[in-house]
């Protein structure tokens, strides 16, 4: 074998604590190495040009780059060597940046520790093969879950491609949190009047099927042919029937059912249709507030819907489909604010969150869009917003910024001061957070044009006072005073956090979260929208909290990539995956058993038992690999060789 | 006849370290349930009374022998260039193997003709195996009684067999009468006291002794040549074969104990660029031992090995070898068996069945 | 001459590519210094990881080895951690019977947004091994002994 | 819960301006059975004025009293005073970095050698006791009194030390005095500041902070404010005249530690108590108790469907 | 001896329904048995069972996979079946087990070290069983040996002397020798210092000749011919004749047998050079036994290392 080495400085990011250029000397020493150098930038365009000029030069058959981490280059390089006219897989990088430079402080440590991960990385090139991809037909068929703005946005622009697209929502309609807003920064346009519209699409595209108070019940398969479960949830009420005239909810004797769609702001029937504008307008029962349900009598609903829509006997239904690739956007909750003493954790019913005040200032909402305080249904004057509720606050676990509370508090103040021409409003603050086109200029206006007063500093009590509360804060611009601020009204800016269930459906998708439940995409910068799972794609707040504008961009983002996926009829499968060598096999069936993917199948060669690998299921965990006690199962790639001369490498010395 | 010295036992310690000045010293030592051959610690006594589990021939043939090294060494003024170094091992020195078996003498006699060109002028000689050879002198043990498992008789030897042996030791009363049957074991014994004539009486009194205790070949007198005819003619016999194996394990206890088995592999043990060519021992009863390149194997079934090794022994060997059998009936593949397979039943059992078909 | 005498141990890593091995790129993304002895093989799941590996590399003269896959529950491939949890553990309760000291080797999950928790990782069970010390090595064959003392020289 | 043994250490102030703590919460805990055992020759616990100058000096001192604990075979303290006990919890914590202990134990004649706990007698009272416990042997219930607890900073905080209540809204001396019989009023600054540590360099800044407490409290119609705290208590209680002065106000309200109501409440004697070391009288909250009382008893008699109110209200101090 | 006339007699009465019947004969000498293969009457009436019966025939089993055969188990021949079947290696209508309740068996190390001076093994000529004791001729001579000081470890701590699993049981069941496995042989073991046990590893590997008795005489070792042991792709080992590679083979099967060995013993018993190779797999199967509370060979259900639980609770992971 011609072994070619490429020791990447990366500007100083390598070079400025590993010495390259005796990387390089010292790799020429390792075994079939018969070219080394090392180069500036090895992923930019003329480093892979020196690369692919090794290659043809010094008729190498194989390349080590050492640079970054391979899950950033290591396509890019497969591809260069590609170009070269090498098996992409004749290639192995090691990662001198993430795991040397950029944690060591030594360069003499941190030198030597690179050229044994070089000699790491051509010891298991020594034994790699060529491999190439088989191809296997795709499922033209996209899953979005979760019908919030990205989601309708996903499903749209894919359905728009021609895709067949299955929405499941968990909620009896789509329309997410937008449908709950009123109006939207900065240009303050009424929320519905903008997403209404997209809805009924979604509810008319023919490419289309919608799946309401439906949940993602189970995942498998693989990229171009997921096997997905969802289960329809049992809403007392035959959506084929049901016409969503409203009659039911007009009449229906249980009043006092929470109400969800408006955030609690006032009760609501035990049948409802959670607002003018679901999609798709039908009722369902809420079980446990309904006397159906819960005194075994009633039946108001039934006997008065014209249809017979009423079913009390419903079951949740189980669907099964297969599904080429999969869309999560399955937004996000506002976090659970009563940990926080301080601001009376939930004691004071004149403190309210922002969601619950969008839905009292909302023509549609529970008030007719007069801002009613709950405790008194009194209007209020001075009204107190407090920011970064939940958000930017390590004592209780949520160290990050949720991003939109700066821009839907300021648009807040300015429909409070358009409702209640006569109210002041004060925000607590810590930093304006206003990056976004036409954003800043928006938190100023209020300020300047609508007289919101903003006081830099935290809140550290509520009390009330009468039928006031007081709002004690500091101001930090004002030298650390403390501030006392009588209030009709707190409203609180509570961040969000991943919806609930985010982690037990990565598990089901088989993605990564993180500790906050948001999903990890596939490369912070480079990846944003795919995860790690090939076919999953996410869009919208599941990913990390974002606001409408950039929650509909992700959304196109994940149908493009979910297009771009599809758009082939085959798709070429990674050859990284197991194989048995049928001479050794004895047949004793381990690997079938501990097989993730079922991927393993018992085959008869004259007469003997053995085992296959069906390649386009494998997915090249190498489970069976590590299973198999005389190593007759073997992970392309990763074969026990190819690992134990990496042990070798760094023992044998 | 050479001179009869004698070495009382308690001087046996005393008498090693002497000879340890010049040749490294090998003498069984019981470790665990076994004794096995080990270089003797200094002041040890040896092992005098249980046999030795394993053959002395990993003196002369180590289990693994280091052929030559190697290494590669990138020439920084030529790209892609190398430089193949190969270093030989250093020559073996002088060994001597006190209290090897008779057995165990003669079995290098299985040995010699393979490496030494197959006694044919124009083969190639291998040195490695000569040079150790040649430099090893062997202190036979006579044996004083015949183990359940002893057939040395039915090979041509005895328990107190001269063959082979540079120096013959027999054990009476309290020490031992050596006697130098070679210029290299004169060597060995020249400053010891000579025995007396009642000594060298004893001596002899214990080879007859231990004769006595041999049981007798069957159907004496021996006749190798219808034993390896016997044993041929099962050739194509599987059911014989089949049913010979069926408690056998296929493990490699037998070969590996046996003073006779010469077989070996040859592998290159590398890290990087440097590494070892080595000379390992082989087994027939092993799989990998017949498997070839094209991954044809011709003996996948136990049965067609044991063919092999009781045929290699009895005939074929024999055959190539001016009738002398690759086994010296020390006896150590039955009674370190795990499944109690006795070759010598084997043989008989074929001996059986030519008298019954022919 | 490869490890720095006295200074650094030979530590080896198995980690998954899907979570720790991302981990341990998250911390160098984060600039969060860790000491220089480990070396990471990248595995794609600690499924994959065969416990002989680890022997191997105890066996073959390493002073510590690290094992580090996704959480249960976040395995990549749905399962392959359980199946390692099971068979690390195991193997672990091996070590003491061989005479190697268990605190050689350890495994555990870090998933790849815990950079800081793959510093902390990194950093304790760097300071385990030092604490244990370089592990006694087992004899190499005579001949591969030899060699290795003929070789020296030309190493450096 | 049965017989209880603890180590005790009351505290600098236990022995000066907060006798009537020390000498309630010894009546407190022999009524409720807990075997009390003070520390050998204890001294200053390291407090405030030590770990703003030096943590491990201040460490030190408060390993001192643990090691006199030990020579007692005491390992389980209790105090009344938070102040001691964030500092003899902070110690504890500080030593298990194995560095910072030998550096304390530079210091010290004697090593620790077992482990220890501290917990404050409100702890004590309410979580190992037990507010049932409590209840049934209250023989003169304070049915009638209306009380605001007042935690003080420190007593819930900080929450990674104490581990104890919520460290923004407490509700343990709240649910403690229910338990008494007295009607707990919601009091929204129960762990907010009195101004404690100015008490000597800015005096301004106590009465406009303890000023605060007392408004509120009042403003709920509080027959007394139940501390924990002696400072606290030295406060509300002996700094009332100067923030009634600076504040222009004319409170009089009663500071009691809880502990002394506690003991009212059990039945021991008032003079075992230290009633008479409080500034603002006590007796007139007990009036006001009775007179609800009787209200109370007069509205139920007035309505005989009622049926009977126990009102064994005892005698004022 | 009344158990073996009537094992004779089942084993006759079986005869022809199988292809053979697995049991024991006599060996080159008094003091050993060997496998018998016993397919006639005639075979049968060479069938002896008792004390030197070591051999575990149920090593045998998975070679006539196919064929109907009947073996005749001790109680631990009989775990090693059980583990066969429920590995699906072996399968149950084509074995027909007959059980005996086993009075334990010889360990010969044990009978070379009680005739110490008075002579080899093989030199024994005739060897007679009196209740309690063995009565060996040897050199013209008898020794009497007392019987429990010569028999086999794994018996002194049997908690199975009857088959689990048999389809016919010769005899009366009888009282094992314990109720739980207290591993106290590897007590003893781990009295020494972990040094001590390296050094201890180091010294009986650097005897072995590498010949594989141990893993051939495993009835569980099913990888047969293919044994990475010998295997270059994949190559764990080198030809070397070091003890790391002779040692990291012992730990190779040990882990290969984790959750499966049943403790036979066969590997320990079958090594010419006496290295006490079971250590290992003593010490596994009390990390199985205490992580899984699983049993092989007894326990129905996958074998502990090819399945999982979401959460284990008798796995302390590392809190780090």
């Amino acid at each position: 074998m011609r072994i070619g080495v490429f020791i990447c400085h990366c500007g100083s990011n390598i070079g400025g604590t590993v010495d390259c250029k005796s990387v390089a000397e010292e790799s020429y020493a390792f075994p079939d190495v018969v070219f080394s150098t090392d180069t500036m930038y090895a992923c930019s365009e003329p480093g892979q040009q020196g690369i692919i000029d090794a290659i043809k030069e010094h008729n190498l058959s194989g390349v080590v780059v050492a640079s970054c981490t391979p899950r950033m280059h290591e396509p890019t390089f497969r591809r260069a060597v590609e170009r070269a006219g090498l098996n992409r897989y004749m290639f192995e990088m090691a990662n001198i940046r993430e795991h040397v430079s950029w944690i060591g402080k030594n360069k003499d440590a941190n030198t030597n520790k690179a050229a044994e991960l070089v000699r790491m990385a051509v010891s298991k090139l020594r034994l790699n093969r060529d491999l190439h991809s088989k191809s296997f037909p795709v499922t033209k068929r996209v899953l979005v879950i979760g019908g919030g703005v990205a989601g309708i946005q996903a499903a749209l622009d894919c359905a728009d491609a021609g895709l067949d697209v299955v929405l499941v929502e968990r909620e009896p309609s789509i329309g997410g949190k937008m449908s709950k807003l009123d109006k939207t920064f900065p240009t303050v346009d009424c929320s519905s009047c903008i997403l209404g519209p997209r809805m009924v699409d979604v509810a008319q595209h023919p490419n289309i099927t919608l799946y309401a108070a439906a949940e993602v019940e189970s995942v498998s398969g693989y990229v171009g042919n997921f096997e997905v479960t969802v289960r329809k949830k049992a809403t007392y009420v035959d959506w084929d029937k049901c016409t969503g005239c409203g009659l039911c909810t007009e009449k229906c004797p249980s009043k006092k059912s929470f109400d969800r769609f408006n955030e609690g702001v006032g009760p609501t029937t035990a049948i409802i249709i959670p607002f003018p504008q679901a999609i798709p307008k039908k009722a369902s029962i809420t079980r446990d507030a309904c006397r159906q349900f819960t005194k075994g009598k009633c039946g108001v609903c039934a006997k008065i819907c014209p249809t017979g829509a009423i079913n009390y006997e419903q079951q949740d239904e189980l669907v099964s489909m297969k599904v080429g690739g999969i869309v999560a956007a399955t937004g996000y909750d506002l976090m659970d604010w009563t940990v926080y003493e301080e601001y009376g954790a939930g004691r004071y019913p004149d403190v309210i969150t922002s969601l619950q005040y969008e839905r009292l200032l909302s023509a549609s909402g529970p008030t007719g869009g007069h801002v009613k305080r709950p405790s008194d249904g009194k209007e209020p004057k001075n009204v107190v917003f407090i920011q970064c509720v939940g958000s930017r606050d390590v004592s209780i676990g949520r160290p990050y910024c949720s991003g939109f509370c700066c821009m839907y508090t300021a648009k807040q103040a300015i429909l409070t001061k358009d409702h209640i021409p006569d109210s002041q409003s004060f925000v607590f603050y810590m930093d304006i957070r206003s990056p976004g086109k036409g954003y800043d200029e928006f938190t100023r206006r209020v300020q300047e044009e609508y007289g919101a007063q903003y006081i830099r500093g935290r809140v550290s009590l509520i009390y009330p006072k009468g039928d006031k509360l007081i709002v004690r804060g500091v101001d930090t611009l004002m030298g650390g005073q403390q501030v006392d601020v009588e209030a009709d009204l707190v409203v609180l800016a509570v961040g969000g956090e991943a919806t609930q269930g985010s982690p037990q459906l990565a598990e089901k998708l088989r993605i990564s979260y993180d500790s906050y439940g948001f999903f990890m995409e596939g490369h912070p910068k480079l990846k944003p929208v795919e995860t790690n799972t090939a076919g999953v794609f996410l869009a919208g707040s599941c990913q990390g909290l974002k606001d409408i504008p950039s929650s509909v961009a992700q959304g196109s983002a994940a149908a493009a990539k979910a297009i771009g996926l599809l758009s082939k009829d085959m798709l070429a499968s990674d050859p990284q995956i197991a194989q048995v060598d049928m001479k050794r096999c004895v047949g004793c069936g381990k690997c079938i058993q501990v097989c993730p993917f079922k991927a393993i199948k018992e085959v008869d060669v004259r007469g003997q038992i053995k085992a296959e690998v069906i390649e386009t299921v494998c997915q090249g965990c190498g489970l069976c690999n590590a299973t198999c006690p005389q190593g007759a199962v073997q992970l392309s790639h990763f074969t026990d060789n190819q690992i134990l001369a990496e042990v070798e490498a760094l023992c044998r010395f | 006849m050479a001179t009869l010295r004698y070495l009382p036992l308690a001087q046996v310690p005393q008498w090693l370290d002497g000879l340890a000045k010049s040749y490294t010293v090998f003498a069984p030592a019981r470790e665990g349930s076994a004794v096995v051959y080990r270089p003797r610690a200094e002041g040890s006594m040896p092992e005098l009374t249980a046999r030795p589990t394993e053959s002395a021939k990993h003196v002369v043939f180590p289990r693994a022998h280091e052929l030559f090294s190697f290494t590669y060494k990138a020439d920084p003024a030529v790209v892609g260039k190398r430089d193949l170094t190969l270093t030989q091992p250093q020559d073996p020195t002088p060994t001597v193997v006190f209290g090897a078996l008779s057995c165990d003498a003669r079995g290098f006699f299985a040995f010699d003709p393979v490496y030494d060109g197959c006694g044919t002028k124009g083969l190639a000689k291998d040195v490695y195996y000569l040079k150790r050879r040649q430099n090893t002198a062997l202190v036979v043990l006579a044996c004083r009684t015949a183990l359940a498992t002893c057939f040395c008789n039915w090979t041509g030897g005895s328990p107190a067999s001269r063959e082979g042996a540079d120096v013959l030791a027999t054990l009476v009363n309290d020490g031992l009468v050596m006697e130098a049957l070679t210029p290299k074991g004169e060597e060995l014994v020249s400053g010891l006291a000579e025995a007396g004539a009642e000594q060298g009486a004893a001596a002899e009194a214990s080879h007859t002794a231990a004769e006595a205790t041999m049981a007798p070949v069957p159907g004496a007198p021996l006749d190798p040549k219808a034993i390896a005819d016997a044993v041929l003619a099962r050739f194509d016999d599987a059911t014989f074969w089949q049913a010979e194996s069926a408690g056998c394990l296929a493990c490699g206890a037998c070969t590996y104990l046996c003073p006779t088995c010469y077989c070996f592999n040859i592998t290159d043990e590398s890290n990087g660029i440097s590494g070892v060519r080595l000379r390992s021992w082989d087994t027939c009863m092993a799989s990998l031992f017949t498997l070839e390149a094209s991954g044809h194997n011709p003996r996948t079934a136990k049965a067609n090995r044991l063919k092999n090794r009781v045929g290699h022994k009895f005939s074929y060997y024999p055959s190539l070898h001016g009738g002398r059998f690759s086994c010296c009936g020390c006896g150590r593949c039955i009674k370190s068996c795990p499944s109690s397979v006795d070759i010598r039943r084997i043989v008989q059992n074929a001996l059986a069945a030519a008298n019954v078909k022919e | 001459m490869s490890v720095l005498e006295g200074k650094e141990l030979r530590i080896v890593g198995f980690l998954c590519n899907w979570c720790s091995y991302g981990g341990a790129d998250t911390a160098g993304v984060g600039r969060f210094s860790q000491p220089t002895d480990l070396r990471i093989v990248r595995v794609p799941c600690s499924g994959r990881i065969n416990p002989l590996f680890i022997m191997k590399a105890l066996l073959s003269g390493a002073d510590g080895v690290l094992v580090s896959g996704c959480h249960p529950r976040d395995c990549h491939y749905a399962e392959g951690n359980y199946y390692a949890r099971r068979r690390l553990e195991v193997l672990k309760g091996l070590l003491p019977t061989l005479g190697i000291d268990p605190r050689r080797f350890e495994y555990t999950w870090v998933s790849a947004s815990e950079g800081q928790r793959w510093q902390h990782v990194v950093d304790t069970f760097t300071q385990q091994v030092h604490t244990l010390g370089p592990a006694k090595r087992l004899p190499d064959a005579p001949e591969l002994a030899a060699l290795a003392a003929r070789l020296e020289p030309l190493r450096n | 819960m049965s017989a209880v043994s603890l180590g005790y250490y009351p505290g600098c102030s236990g022995l000066g301006t907060s006798l009537e703590y020390d000498a309630s919460t010894r009546a407190v805990c022999r009524a409720l059975g807990i075997t009390l055992q003070d520390i050998p020759d204890w001294t200053c616990c390291g407090s405030t004025p030590a770990h703003t100058v030096d943590h491990v000096l201040s460490s030190a001192l408060a390993a001192r009293n643990f090691a006199q604990a030990e020579t007692a075979g005491i390992d389980d303290v209790i105090t009344p005073c938070p102040s001691c006990l964030k500092n003899l919890r902070n110690a504890l914590e500080h030593m298990e970095d194995d560095l910072f202990r030998a550096r304390v134990d530079a210091l010290t004649e004697r090593p620790l050698t077992r482990p220890h706990t501290v917990k404050s007698v409100l702890q004590v009272l309410v979580e190992d006791i037990g507010l049932d416990a409590i209840k049934e042997k209250v023989t003169r219930p304070l049915t009638g009194m209306k009380v605001v607890p007042y935690y003080g900073c420190l007593m819930t905080r900080p929450a990674s030390t104490m581990r104890f209540d919520s460290p923004e809204y407490p509700m343990s001396m709240d649910n403690l005095l229910a338990a008494l019989g007295a009607e707990v009023l919601p009091f929204p600054l129960k762990v907010e500041c009195c101004g404690a540590s100015f008490g000597i360099p800015k005096k301004e800044a106590v009465t406009r902070l303890s000023g605060k407490l007392l408004d509120l409290a009042a403003g709920l119609g509080a027959h007394a404010v139940v501390v924990a705290c002696p400072l606290c208590q030295m406060n509300l209680d002996l700094r009332q005249e100067q923030i009634n002065a600076a504040n222009n106000t004319h409170h009089a309200l009663p500071v009691p530690y809880f502990t002394q109501l506690v003991g009212y409440a059990l039945g021991v004697p008032e003079k075992e108590l230290g009633f008479d070391k409080l500034i603002m009288p006590l007796a007139p909250a007990f009036t006001a108790m009775q007179e609800a009382c009787a209200k109370a008893t007069a509205v139920a008699e007035k309505k005989p469907a009622a049926g009977k109110t126990e009102a064994t209200a005892g005698g004022a101090a | 001896m009344g158990m073996q006339k009537e094992l004779q007699a089942a084993i006759k009465a079986i005869l022809p329904e199988v292809d053979c019947v697995i049991g024991w004969g006599s060996g080159p000498d008094p003091l050993h048995g060997a496998p018998l293969f016993m397919r006639s009457e005639d075979d049968a009436n060479r069938f002896a069972s008792g004390f030197f019966a070591v051999n575990n025939p149920a090593l045998f089993l998975p070679e006539y996979k196919g064929k109907k055969v009947a073996v005749v188990v001790k109680g631990c021949d009989a775990r090693s079946v059980g583990q066969l079947l429920s590995e699906g290696l072996i399968k149950r209508e084509e074995v027909s087990l007959i059980g005996f309740p086993c009075q334990g068996v010889v360990d010969h190390d044990k009978v070379a070290a009680a005739l110490g001076e008075k002579g080899e093994m093989g030199e024994v000529t005739a060897v007679l069983e009196e209740g309690d004791a063995l009565v060996l001729t040897l050199r013209g001579e008898t020794v009497r040996l007392n019987k429990a000081d010569v028999t086999a470890e794994k018996c002194m701590r049997c908690q199975y002397p009857n088959a689990h699993i048999a389809d016919t049981f010769v005899g009366e069941k009888r009282e094992p020798v314990a109720t739980a496995d207290d591993f106290a042989d590897l007590a003893v073991f781990e009295a020494m210092s972990l040094e001590e046990r390296q050094a201890f590893w180091e010294k009986e590997m650097s005897r072995c000749i590498r010949c594989y008795a141990c893993r051939n005489a495993c009835p569980l070792c099913v990888c047969r011919d293919h044994c990475v042991a010998t295997s270059r792709d994949p190559s764990w080992l080198t030809q070397a004749d070091s003890v790391k590679d002779k040692l990291f083979f012992q730990v190779i099967h040990a882990t290969h047998l984790a959750g499966r060995c049943t403790g036979c013993g066969e590997c320990q018993r079958a090594c010419p050079v006496g290295i006490p190779v079971l250590l290992l797999k003593r010490s596994l199967a009390r990390s199985v036994e205490k992580l899984f509370a699983y049993r092989a060979g007894i326990d129905e259900g996958t074998p502990p290392l090819l399945t999982f639980t979401l959460e284990e609770p008798t796995i302390k992971e590392r809190s780090w």
